[in-house]
């Protein structure tokens, strides 16, 4: 009986060929302390049923009822007195083999003969079972990732791409609406198109004075290519630099070149 | 960079890649690596010089296969009972139970929990689909429609990548029983008496294959 | 199978064992690899072979580096833009301060950061100013001169290409609040202090000059 305890629950025993099953008991005596490990490797009546099916060698179509019961009622009362919990699973099935049997003693009127085998239902569900038991030792037989299969997982080193931010044009509206409303209750400011297109000249204006320290007036228009509102916007723009202090415009004598320079007077 | 040798430059990329992802990557995730368009075809084509250049080094390690969600490298089997050594706390293997619940999922699916206790004729463990459900092998796709709308499982991309299966249809095929499945029963159980068919099923199917 | 080429089986297994590891592995872990005693000079000896295996390959995609912890194998830096692709972080959002900055220096530019204080009337946290330099939408286009030569900020070109726009005259016009009529602001005038608030900052800030 020590082998019954070591055995493992091997996903193979059940295999009425292999020797995984030979070691169980032959006749129905086992040990009571034993009884538990052997139970343990049913996985429900189905699997004890479908045991005692190939331990006997009966025919699971032909199934003798009255042998398969008497078999079968002899393990569960086994069973009874220490695995009560399990037991259910197990009377239940004792009472379909119970109704099966005194189904087949009924005589049956001879038009029906071929109608309804009692045990059909009893057969389907062994052979179905039987097929997912088999189904889950060929699974199990697979090879798994991380017991048989290893994957590459070498290292990179991320470059965390700091992802910038999505700005849409409605959040930076919304941005300048709400500092709008915000600088409302205190400041009220124009701001319309024209005059951002100036701002934006303004800007410009800075960062090419900024790149040629001094520029000449004329430099700052592109006469050619500019039509006469841009032209018109980027003297405004010179205008107001002048007038917020950031250009100094000099002159050194009527009709002389009109220079631009950052103002760095201080 | 990428001019000279655009090819030769995609497949070290794509090498790069697969050997440093602890997943497998599907065609387009591995598109996503270039910042110009890459063709299906040119992607697969690569994918298969990359696997044919493996397999034609000397004294190799590992191997490019296509799995459910994508390609991977992966240790050549034979390699395993060595790395094994390295990790003793591997994932385990699933008891009897858990790999039976395992095969009426992922043979029967979608099913209920109800399918699966009256399939193996023993009360389901919820212990046993949480294990799956938390090994990411199996989930629920929905209810079925009726009283009390038990949740339908099914198994999942991981499961087939965990199993090194393309498809479902990759799955071991299912024996049963008799060479035709069993559904006349009248039949059979006519015929049953005069000559025994052979019940011995394992041997059978053995036979078959 | 170690037997015939024991040397050349275990750089086999030494290298499927650093693919296929996450972390680096160590001398002592990379020893636990093999059933048999291997003197740890040996696998030294084996590493740098594997190394320089890998730097000779043509067309390479890793390198076998010792770090700290051990030996690993990693991406060659120069890919690692293209991986960096596979998964890149989900763009966050900019603070609402940063979006407020931004539309002030783009709709009053150029401006000193006193002057979006002002228009805020809040501090101007300068890691702000500096995301939205660093991301070159905005930039130093001069001084105001003014005791403590102030920068003064204006929007890129670049700034117009990521939101598409041509010009700054693109931008939607913002005349909304100058509709608002006097009636609630006065309000607000009133309770201000008795230092009227300085109306169009730019104007006040030239006066100096």
């Amino acid at each position: 009986m020590t082998v019954l305890v070591t055995e493992p629950k091997s996903h193979l025993e059940p295999r009425l060929h292999g020797e995984a099953i030979t070691s169980l008991p032959h006749d129905l005596y086992i040990p009571p302390d034993a009884l538990e490990v052997y139970l343990d490797a049913f996985e429900g009546p189905l699997d004890l049923l479908l045991y005692l099916i190939r331990k006997h060698n009966l025919d699971i179509l032909d199934i003798p009822m009255a042998e398969l019961t008497r078999q079968y009622m002899g393990y569960v009362e086994k069973m009874q007195a220490i695995k009560l919990e399990l037991a259910a699973d197990y009377l239940l099935m004792s009472a379909m083999l119970i109704e099966i049997k005194s189904r087949m003693l009924l005589p049956k009127p001879t038009e029906v003969e071929s109608e309804d085998d009692p045990r059909a239902e009893l057969v389907r569900r062994l052979m179905e079972y039987e097929a997912i038991k088999l189904a889950a030792q060929k699974l199990d037989e697979l090879p798994q990732v991380g017991v048989d299969l290893m994957v590459a997982n070498a290292y990179f080193e991320q470059i965390v791409q700091v992802q910038a931010p999505q700005v849409a044009m409605e959040d930076l509206v919304a941005a300048w609406q709400n500092v709008l409303k915000r600088a409302s209750h205190f400041a009220h400011h124009k701001v319309g198109k024209a005059e951002l297109s100036v701002r934006e000249h303004m800007s410009q204006i800075l960062r090419k004075l900024k790149e040629h320290n001094m520029l000449e007036f004329s430099a700052l228009f592109d006469v050619e290519n500019e039509g006469i509102p841009k032209l018109v916007v980027c003297f405004l723009a010179i205008l107001e630099l002048a007038r917020e202090g950031l250009v100094k415009i000099t002159q050194q004598a009527a009709f002389t070149p009109i220079y631009l320079q950052i103002n760095q007077s201080n | 960079m990428m001019e000279s040798n655009n090819v030769s430059q995609m497949k070290v990329v794509l090498e790069a890649a697969l050997l440093t992802s602890p997943n497998p990557l599907s065609l387009d995730e591995m598109l996503r690596l270039f910042p110009e368009r890459v063709e299906r075809a040119t992607l697969r084509m690569l994918l298969d010089e990359l696997k044919q250049d493996w397999q034609a080094r000397n004294l190799n390690s590992m191997e490019l296969v296509q799995v459910a969600s994508g390609w991977r490298f992966q240790a050549l089997p034979e390699l395993a009972p060595f790395l094994s050594r390295l990790n003793p706390d591997r994932p385990h293997r699933y008891s009897r139970a858990a790999m039976e619940t395992l095969a009426i999922i992922a043979y029967r699916q979608p099913v209920t929990r109800g399918d699966i206790e009256e399939l193996r004729g023993v009360a389901v463990n919820p212990n046993t689909i949480r294990q799956l459900q938390e090994r990411d092998w199996i989930d629920v796709v929905g209810q079925r429609d009726v009283p009390g709308r038990p949740s339908l499982y099914a198994t999942t991309k991981t499961f087939l990548d965990d199993l090194n299966l393309k498809s479902l249809a990759d799955l071991p095929e299912m024996e049963t029983f008799l060479e035709q499945p069993f559904s006349e029963d009248e039949v059979i159980l006519e015929s049953a008496p005069e000559t025994p068919p052979q019940v011995d099923f394992i041997d059978n199917s053995d036979a078959s294959s």
